[in-house]
């Protein structure tokens, strides 16, 4: 057959009629052509026109690597489209297409800076994991994972804003250089909390060049610890030298940190850290936790006091006396005899460990709270010299608060102000503070922010801020280690300037504002001023700074340490709470508590964490007010008292019911009206169990911007203040706040609003394990009829059904025709291991894992009918205990990660009708997207319901706009939007119609794997021999133990996650951690054999405390 | 009364089935045959922009495929040459051939077309999203270009010679010895396997090797290749 | 045929022939050209007002809520339906067994009666046959298009392919596939090789013209000799014997789908003979439900007479008890397991949040048709129409239970999350419901509704011997029913006796 | 038509009832006739032996059928599943154990080819589809659909001759004895 030359169509003249196609090919455009020209990341300056730039998933290895253009489908090729590969003009140096590049890097954040490792895909950033040899490297949480996606975020803000309006550069310019040769300009500055070295040595030259400039630092809730420690002193904890801790209100393993915690969770495992050594309790630390409302903190405790904020003081002062520390009078008492009980159980034990404890509090308690944990660190030696509890000392000193910026605004001290603080003040100022009228008196008022928020429509300037992956800086972690921040990618949007650009443009005499490449290709001003700060620090010349580049942060460059002193106001500080009473029905306490997912609202516009449902209320897409079972009942807005596992009143069973609002896509939350300081706010109300009573806990930073969609029609209609992704989203409690109650409010009144009701999106509705042992626990303490510690851990496979069910055995053996076994590959047999005594339930995993997979968003209507697409489901469950005894109102908290468990007897595979979903030789469960026809047999047969399906084209139609996945051919589609260019270019992005499900990463599994074979190369090479002769080991093969580590795993902070080969023994921590005797199958009476196990949860509760006999059991009685 | 139906209709729905069965048989024969990508995908040429001929660079020339595909045996995915790679050389060789304006209108500053922008290479070798094909997984291991690719280094204008379907790469993976190669000639489009017998008696002789098949199956063993069939080796 | 019988009469010589009444299964003495004319007649004459009346809702409802429903559905994803990634099956799959369910009432009728020589099935079998055949069709849309990607339905098809990939012969939705289309192709073999005489009937009493051309190429040139008839019997008779294993096949392998889980509730070894009943059960419920209203319209009540439909109501009365029994037996064997997962699945069906859907179930199919015990129920065709009604909801509220509650239900409480359907599910369904009806009412319009031929066979002249008996008793070829009937209650009554 | 030749078929007969039919049947039997068939509207029992037929060859097709169905369901199952591409399923078996799992599949697939042998044997069988024959113009027998009973005798029978037969079919109670021709 003659071979069929096909000619290339005639290139029309007007190029925008080729047009890239969907996923997976891309349309040629003109912005494509104008990103051709610039290559490599300097393409970022033609996303301008984004909706006209339409990328995929691969576009990395196409766009830039060996990009293909597909000229419509000119018919001309009867055959197939005709595409084209398009290299760089000159290759870039390091850019191998097709293979990822990884940069040291890091977030800036108020509590330190996360040291990052940034996957970039020829010179995108994709995915971000921790720097694990960083000396403070804590992994990851939920907001770092999701950091990525903001760089990306379709409504990211991209143009300068003159008063609201889109302006053009030359003006800004103009009113910069301005400002820049005024050098007695009243000028103000606004940064955020976290401590950049350059910022700061920068702020010391604009002090020296502006005499008038005056410095603030603000953010919404990083709260007010340095009362008590002294202007920019911090406390941290090294958790690894804590044998116990007490937190008063202190989430530290989440929202409020106080140093890495890596080291507190290597202390929950009685294995310790890497499952080396016996299970010893001796080695397991105790945390003791006082809190109002259930913190992930809270959920890990041995012992938890629920107690009504109101009441932390009084508790702290009482412990503080146990302990014989100095207390100033005038808190009450504390008489409850319970809590008397408790609190001296607990004393006795923190007595016991002097100089090996610990105590935090909560960064936004009141000043007498921090003044108390700190008498009581002193007092048992917890503090400096060798004790677990250091102040360092910061460099973020001598910044102004945001009442004095108030005020100096107001008082005309200053008349510009830049505001370059993360938070968006003109909307999270508390109420009485009226930030916003005197914002709006400033002549020139200049923001700087990445959203165009509530402050950027307030402010005379809006400038669109780079992304921290986009921009030159440094930070400093927890403990103070320089680390760098470097940019993977040069803006996407020609506008966005970093605060370093900014600052160094007003530095220079005649204010030359640069950004970006800067002057002409050059580096951005930001790299010289970063790099001379680190010569400060690190060392002059090129090799320090390479190893910088490399590492990502300076040893031994940590915060200086010093005493703590506290300012002169604490007789005051104890006389703002001395008239602290508990909360009753009529006078509510409110707490306004920073949301896990969207933080104070600054992430509101992110979908991953928009979409992460808040790890303890599992409501995501909203806020809603939080109010106990009892209270809910007492305040009128339910006739009984919600049960965690109600009991039918016809039958007497535990029915498993509908809730009384109903479920899934019907689900509703009853409308309530919460008046506080003189302030009202109508907001949906849910059931939070273990809370403290007549308490209610609002999370803050939602209800930002609405449009005609919302459900409540409320307004003002400020769509444009968030995206698609925030707009309509929750209820805006900032306006309850006043300065004086910015943590917690007093004397609220709760109304409920009789028949009106919100509709949410909750991820799970119901909240226990129903008599089933699914989240294991067991307890250190000896148990009258489980027996001690020993037998407890050898009775963990014994909880629940597997007391007594049967070992299942099957009639076959998996063997082939040869007589092989079926999982026949010698080298890798993959598995994973969970540690419920490690797990928080944090959704770290869970974003890393969207991240990881290009799992895409689906909306809240889709959410709430239970179509989330996460590959892991934090389900999370409460047990409380039926003996009279123990306090049913406060049920422990047990987390359960479930994703795909890889069973080796999989029962959706049997089901498959066409093959899509098999073994592969290495105990894969392997899902072919492209193989499946959507028939969803194999998610009704899998018992841990850990299959999603695409039941819309999410990747393709725009799930956020209303009623789009429901208009299908005419929805409005996405592709191309900005998100796409996230995706992982070794994913499949999955279309409509096919299930999907964690496979392990497979992408990485197989890149370790093929790395490994190309070694082939290397041995024979070595040999020096011709290649027949030389004979590859199947020991050669085996990629080396632990080289790898998958999405979630790798995401962990605790380090709960293990996952490995099988056949590497010993030597893999997996295989470590499944030896021990908490490893257990979940419902292994099926028979699946499931290739993720779980570790029992350890509880190492004081035998001493009255509710010790109650901690632990959350499953043990089960059978 | 005569019959309704005339005599003729009698043998007429035997004729009928005779002739669908030949038509639904010949359809579903012609469409095995044509539907397929053995031939719908091989034999593909498309025009490139600049009349690049691997014969004369891989054959005449002697270039290695790795001086233009670099990154072929270290990433998944093989490189197309950048423009600069083609210039390092055209820049003094066939500098004024009108054949490669395209590459002047890319890199040549001086040239009054100058725009900067990269070439556009025709695709010819296309695998699905949802394939994730690895060179270097088999270049390292002992597979050659030749195998998926041809005699590339014949081609004046480069086409497909292979399918490249599920089925074509499920045949090697099942028997890869018929296409494994010592490693030093993985990048040698003019292979023979006899020839190499017959170059290296020694060698061969010492590992028992007579036969090209012999030398295939020595290969397997001594380089340890199991390749995999299962979903994941190549859909993630 | 009835080899059986042949030589019974010389063994047991002195059994005199009782002269016992039969009960006549055509009333009032009709002649074959009346029978003829009658059942032609409702093809031949205009269709009566009330066949407009429910044909013309009937097809809007199915282009609506079938073509239109699954123009939608196809264009824009499964996600138009309610399901959700905790509940990946709802009213498709209940609507698909429902459907199969009711599709097996007709090759019952006529492959078991046959085989069992009930001949009261001959006035109904082609009907319950159409019916077969049109549910199958109606059951046929959910699995084919409840899957995400229907475009690649054809990967059920084991040809050989470019992927070299194949089919997972251990799925039961494989298994599925091959049953449903087998029962399709049996049922409508079957359906027309029963129809080509009576066709040929219609044929020559058509005047010349298209319909005579259509009716005669239909009817093959059909000529009733014996020569063919001797094939044909025997064709008939080798349909029915493979259809009757088919019959339960078909159901036992839908069952599979939910048996060979591991789902709690679904995993249950009971499953096969309980949805084959069930199946029996709701299918002649539906025949009722279609039969009664039918005869009245086209005066058909001298062929479908009380008997078929006391006869009818007896075999509901017994499928359904068969049920009823099945339903209990879940409940204990759950009860029974001491495995929580099973107890509580069957517990959240009994009182969760479906619980009246259980409810629904249980009174409509176990509690209603125990009303036949009275013969006047069976009598009143009012009372039969109602428990027949009944039943047909009972036996979709079924499936729903078992579907539904279950997948609501399941292992880990974290992922439980109600089901709710859509307006475009509940359209489908609706509009096949039309679908069925539109082509049943074609069926009747267009095809001769009795089996003519074999109804002509069950009059006491039709046997050769009908008027001579006593003189051929030798050739023991027992052929009128009626002959049959006597022989085989006499010798009931001998071996009772003895 | 009038011009057309035509060419004897034979006679046709027709009697008052199925017993008159089956009476007759085995007088013409009796006297040795071959082409010959007895019509009705319904198949009359004891008629095959009447005239002397065997039993149908059908069901050794239909067994044919059916085994070829069995066998081709377990080698396409099996050559698929275990020999060309086996695949990990739930740890089963790719082996003959697997078969098991194969029952439902050769199961459907014995029945299928079974039933579409019934289809095409009884066809085959039968000779039809024959849409004209000659019996088709004559108007008598359209009543052979309805309540007719006939008996025609081809003219190939070599024992037929046009007075004899005629007469037999006379004596053994056929009325409205009538000449079939064939068009030619």
């Amino acid at each position: 057959m003659s071979k069929r030359i096909l000619h290339h169509p005639e290139k029309p003249s007007d190029a925008s009629t080729i047009a890239w196609r969907s996923q997976g090919q891309l349309e040629d455009t003109p912005s494509f052509r104008e990103w051709l020209e610039r290559e490599f990341p300097q393409g970022a300056a033609e996303m301008a026109d984004e909706s006209e730039c339409e990328t995929s998933r691969r576009s990395f290895l196409k766009l830039m690597g060996a990009s293909t253009a597909l000229a419509g489908f000119g018919m001309m090729a009867c055959r197939r489209p005709e595409s084209y590969i398009v290299p760089y003009t000159h290759a870039p140096e390091w850019v191998i297409p097709g293979k990822a590049t990884y940069y040291a890097s890091s977030m800036p954040r108020s509590g330190g800076a996360t040291p990052l490792v940034v996957t970039t895909f020829e010179g995108r950033p994709t995915k971000l994991a921790p720097n694990e040899i960083h000396p403070d490297n804590e992994g990851t949480d939920a907001i770092a994972q999701a950091s990525v996606l903001d760089l990306y975020s379709p409504s990211r803000s991209r143009a300068i804003l003159k008063s609201g309006k889109k302006a053009k550069r030359a003006d800004l310019d103009q009113v910069i250089a301005g400002l820049a040769t005024n050098k007695a300009a009243k000028v103000g500055f606004l940064f955020g909390a976290d401590d950049s070295p350059t910022r700061n040595r920068l702020r010391a030259k604009l002090a020296s060049k502006f005499s008038a400039a005056k410095f603030y630092q603000y953010e919404a809730l990083t709260g007010d610890a340095s009362v008590a420690v002294g202007d920019g002193v911090k406390l941290g904890v090294d958790f690894a030298k804590a044998d116990i801790i007490l937190s008063l209100d202190c989430d530290f393993t989440c929202l409020d940190s106080q140093g890495p915690v890596s080291a507190f969770y290597d202390r929950r495992k009685p294995e310790g850290r890497d499952y080396s050594q016996k299970p010893d309790q001796s080695k397991m630390n105790r945390l003791y936790m006082v809190e109002a409302a259930y913190s992930l903190t809270g959920g890990m405790a041995d012992h938890r006091l629920r107690v009504s904020v109101s009441e932390i003081p009084a508790i702290a002062a009482q412990i503080a006396k146990e302990l014989g520390a100095s207390v100033p009078g005038g808190l009450p008492a504390v008489t409850e005899e319970k809590q008397l009980k408790w609190i001296k159980g607990l004393a006795d034990d923190l007595k016991s460990k002097r100089g090996k404890s610990a105590v935090v509090a909560g960064s936004r308690q009141p000043a007498a709270v921090h003044h108390l944990a700190l008498a009581i660190n002193q007092a048992l030696g917890n503090l400096g010299g060798n004790g677990p509890v250091t102040a360092y000392q910061t460099e973020n000193t001598g910044l102004g608060t945001l009442a004095s910026l108030k005020a100096d605004i107001d008082g005309g001290v200053i008349d510009t102000l830049l505001v370059l603080t993360p938070s968006n003040p003109v909307y999270d100022a508390p109420a009485d503070l009226d930030f916003a009228s005197s914002y709006a008196k400033l002549a020139t008022s200049i923001h700087l922010g990445g959203r165009t928020d509530a402050t950027a429509f307030a402010s005379t300037w809006h400038i669109p801020a780079a992304h921290y992956l986009e921009s030159w800086s440094d930070a400093r972690t927890s403990r103070g280690v320089y680390t760098i921040v470097q940019p993977m990618i040069l803006p996407l949007y020609p506008d966005c300037v970093s605060d370093l650009e900014l600052m160094v443009a007003l530095l220079t005499d005649d204010g030359k504002f640069l950004n970006g490449e800067g002057n002409s290709g050059a580096a951005s001003p930001a790299y010289d001023e970063v790099r001379a700060t680190f010569e400060g620090i690190g060392g002059k010349g090129e090799a320090p700074w390479k190893k910088l580049l490399r590492d990502g942060f300076v040893a031994d460059s940590g915060y200086k340490t010093t005493t703590p002193k506290a300012s002169a106001s604490v007789a005051k500080d104890f006389a703002a709470v001395a008239g602290f009473a508990a909360p009753t029905i009529d006078s509510l306490d409110v707490v306004f508590a920073t949301d896990a997912s969207i933080l104070d609202g600054r992430y509101i516009d992110n979908g991953w964490l928009q979409e992460a449902p808040d790890p303890i209320s599992k409501l995501s897409w909203d806020n809603a007010a939080l109010i106990a079972p009892k209270t809910a009942k007492a305040l009128g807005i339910y006739d009984e008292v919600i049960a965690l596992e109600p009991v039918s009143p016809y039958t007497g069973m535990k029915n498993a019911p509908r809730s009384p609002d109903n479920e899934a896509q019907k689900r509703t939350a009853r409308m309530i009206r919460v008046e506080v300081n003189g302030k009202t706010l109508e907001l949906p109300m849910l059931i939070a169990f273990g809370q403290a009573e007549n308490t209610v806990v609002i999370s803050l930073g939602y209800g930002q911007g609405f449009d005609d969609e919302d459900e409540l029609k409320r307004g003002p209609k400020n769509a444009a203040h968030v995206g698609l992704v925030g707009v309509n989203r929750g209820f805006n409690a900032y306006p309850l706040r006043t300065s004086a109650s910015s943590y917690f409010a007093k004397g609220a009144k709760v109304t409920n609003l009789e028949g009106k009701r919100y509709s949410v999106a909750l991820v799970q509705e119901h909240n226990s394990m129903y008599g089933r042992a699914l989240a294991r626990e067991i307890s250190t303490m000896t148990d009258d009829k489980k027996g001690d510690f020993s037998a407890q851990l050898a009775g963990v496979s014994k909880q629940g059904v597997d007391a007594h069910a049967e070992k299942p055995i099957s009639l076959y053996q998996s063997k082939d025709r040869k007589g092989q076994p079926l999982l026949s590959d010698p080298l890798h047999q993959w598995a994973m291991a969970i540690d419920l005594s490690a797990c928080s339930g944090c959704n770290a995993c869970l974003v890393a894992c969207q991240a990881e997979n290009n799992i895409p968003i689906v909306g809240k209507r889709q959410v709430a009918m239970g179509r989330e697409m996460h590959w892991i489901r934090m389900d999370r469950y409460f047990a409380a205990q039926d003996d009279p005894k123990a306090d049913a109102d406060n049920p422990a908290m047990v987390p359960q990660p479930v994703a795909c468990m890889q069973c080796e007897k999989a029962p959706c595979e049997t089901v498959c009708p066409v093959n899509a979903t098999v073994h592969s030789e290495d105990g894969l469960n392997a899902m072919a997207y492209n193989r499946c026809i959507g028939t969803r047999y194999c998610a009704n047969n899998c018992p841990y319901k850990a299959r999603r399906f695409n039941f819309f084209d999410y990747n393709k139609r725009n799930p956020l706009i209303a009623n789009n996945l429901y208009k299908g051919p005419f929805g409005e589609k996405q592709v191309g939007a900005a998100p796409h260019l996230q995706k992982n270019p070794n994913v499949t992005v999955r279309m409509r119609g096919v299930m999907e499900k964690c496979t392990y990463c497979v992408q990485r599994i197989k890149d370790a794997v093929i790395r490994q074979k190309a070694t082939t190369k290397e041995q024979v090479l070595e040999a020096g021999k011709p290649s027949p002769e030389v004979k590859i080991a199947n020991q050669s093969l085996r990629v080396p133990v632990d080289s790898f580590k998958v999405a979630c795993q790798e995401a962990c902070s605790a380090g709960a996650i293990s996952f490995g080969n099988q056949k590497d023994g010993a030597a893999s921590r997996m295989n470590r951690a499944k030896a021990s005797d908490r490893n257990y199958q979940l419902l292994n009476y099926i028979g699946t054999i499931p290739r993720t196990s779980y570790l029992a949860r350890v509880k190492n509760p004081n035998p001493a405390m009255p509710d010790a006999p109650f901690i632990g059991k959350a499953t043990i009685d089960m059978v | 009364m005569a019959n309704f139906f005339p005599r003729w209709s009698n043998l007429l729905p035997l004729k009928i089935a005779v002739c669908a069965g030949a038509a639904v048989g010949g359809i579903a024969l012609a469409f095995s045959y044509y539907a397929t990508p053995k031939t719908l995908v091989a034999g593909y040429q498309p025009t490139q922009p600049i009349p690049f001929s691997h014969k004369i660079h891989v054959d005449q020339i002697g270039l290695d495929c790795r001086y233009c595909h670099s990154f072929v045996d270290v990433s998944g995915h093989s490189n197309v040459p950048t423009g600069n790679t083609c210039w390092n050389c055209h820049q003094h060789v066939q500098r004024e051939s009108p054949k490669l304006a395209p590459l002047h209108r890319s890199l040549d500053k001086s040239y009054p077309g100058y725009d900067g922008k990269p070439i556009e290479w025709v695709r010819v070798h296309k695998a699905p999203d949802y394939v994730y094909f690895n060179h270097s997984a088999h270049l390292n291991r002992g597979i050659s270009c030749q195998s998926c690719h041809g005699r590339i280094d014949q081609m004046e204008v480069v086409y497909q010679v292979e399918s490249h379907s599920m089925g074509w790469c499920l045949e090697c993976h099942r028997a890869p010895e018929k296409n494994l190669r010592p490693l030093e000639e993985v990048f040698n489009l003019k292979y023979d396997a006899q020839q190499y017998i017959d170059q290296h008696p020694g060698e061969m002789t010492e590992l028992g090797v007579k036969t090209t098949e012999d030398l295939g199956l020595k290969l397997k063993a001594q380089f340890n290749v199991n390749p995999k069939m299962s979903c994941s080796t190549c859909h993630r | 045929m009835a080899s059986t019988t042949q030589n019974a009469p010389a063994t047991t010589p002195e059994i005199k022939l009782p002269v016992l009444q039969r009960e006549k299964l055509i009333l009032n003495q009709r002649s074959y050209h009346w029978i003829t004319d009658r059942i032609c007649s409702v093809v031949e004459n205009k269709q009566p007002l009330l066949w407009w009346l429910l044909f013309i809702p009937s097809a809007l409802m199915a282009l609506i809520g079938v073509v239109g429903g699954l123009t939608y559905l196809v264009s824009t994803g499964v996600g138009v339906w309610g399901m959700t990634n905790r509940v990946f099956w709802g009213w498709d799959i209940t609507n698909f067994v429902f459907w199969i369910g009711i599709g097996h009432a007709g090759t019952l009728i006529s492959a078991v009666l046959f085989l069992t020589r009930q001949n009261w099935r001959t006035s109904i079998n082609r009907a319950a046959e159409a019916m077969t055949i049109f549910a199958v069709c109606c059951a046929g849309i959910f699995p084919a298009f409840h899957v995400g990607r229907v475009w690649f339905a054809w990967f059920l098809a084991p040809v050989p392919n470019a992927n070299g990939i194949w089919q997972n012969f251990k799925s039961p939705l494989l298994w599925d596939v091959f049953a449903v289309s087998t029962y399709f192709t049996a049922s409508v073999i079957f359906w027309y090789l029963g129809m080509v005489p009576d066709l040929a009937t219609i044929r020559d009493r058509c005047k010349p013209g298209l319909r005579k051309l259509l009716y005669g190429i239909f009817s093959l040139g059909w000529r009733g000799g014996n020569r063919q008839w001797s094939h044909y019997e025997m064709a008939y008779l080798l349909l029915a014997s493979l259809s009757t294993p088919l019959v339960l096949s078909v159901h036992s392998v839908v069952s599979f789908d939910f048996a060979t889980s591991v789902v709690p509730g679904w995993h249950t070894t009971i499953f096969p003979p309980y949805f084959v009943a069930g199946a029996i059960f709701g299918g002649f419920a539906m025949v009722l439900t279609i039969m009664i209203p039918a005869r009245y319209i086209y005066g058909l009540q001298d062929m479908i007479t009380m008997k078929h439909i006391d006869n009818m109501a007896k075999i509901i009365l017994l499928t359904g008890t068969i049920v009823g029994y099945a339903y209990l037996m879940e409940l204990f064997v759950a009860f029974y397991s001491g495995a929580i997962y099973e107890m509580s699945a069957f517990k959240y069906r009994l009182a969760g949040p479906h619980w009246w859907a259980y409810a629904a179930m249980m009174s409509c199919n176990v509690l209603s048709p125990q009303i036949f015990w009275f013969k006047w129920c069976r009598e009143n065709l009012w009372v039969v129409m109602i428990v027949a009604m009944f039943v047909n909801a009972g036996m979709w509220f079924e499936r729903f239970v078992i579907i539904v509650t279950t997948l609501e239900r399941m292992f880990l409480p974290g992922d439980w999350k109600t089901y709710s359907p859509s307006g475009v599910e509940m359209m489908i369904f609706v509009g096949t419901i039309g679908m069925f009806l539109a082509l049943f009412l074609l069926f009747l319009r267009f095809l001769p509704c009795i089996n003519i031929a074999e109804v002509k066979w069950t009059l006491l002249e039709s046997d050769p011997h009908f008027d001579d008996k006593e003189h051929h008793p030798d050739h023991g070829i027992v052929a009128s029913a009626a002959y049959q009937h006597e022989v085989a209650t006499s010798y009931g009554n001998a071996a009772d006796a003895k | 038509m009038s011009t057309t030749r035509k060419r004897v078929y034979g006679y046709l007969a027709e009697f008052k009832s199925a017993s008159a039919l089956y009476k007759a049947a085995e007088q013409i039997r009796d006297a040795g006739f071959r082409k010959w068939d007895c019509y009705s509207p319904y198949p009359i029992h004891g008629l095959d032996s009447a005239m002397g037929l065997k039993r149908s060859i059908l069901p050794w097709f239909v067994f044919c059928g059916g085994i070829t169905g069995t066998a081709t369901a377990f080698t396409l199952a099996y050559t698929t599943q275990v020999v060309i591409y086996p695949t990990v399923v739930q740890g089963k078996p790719a082996n003959l154990f697997t078969t098991a799992a194969f029952f439902p599949v050769m199961f459907e697939l014995t029945i299928l080819f079974s039933v579409l042998t019934v289809l095409f044997g009884v066809l085959a069988l039968m000779q039809l589809p024959r849409l004209n024959h000659p019996l088709f113009a004559s108007r008598q027998f359209q009543r052979v659909t309805d309540d007719g009973f006939f008996i025609a005798i081809e003219a190939r029978d070599p024992k037929f001759s046009p007075s004899g037969t005629k007469d037999l079919l006379g004596e053994i109670g056929g009325a409205n004895i009538e000449l079939v021709e064939e068009e030619d």
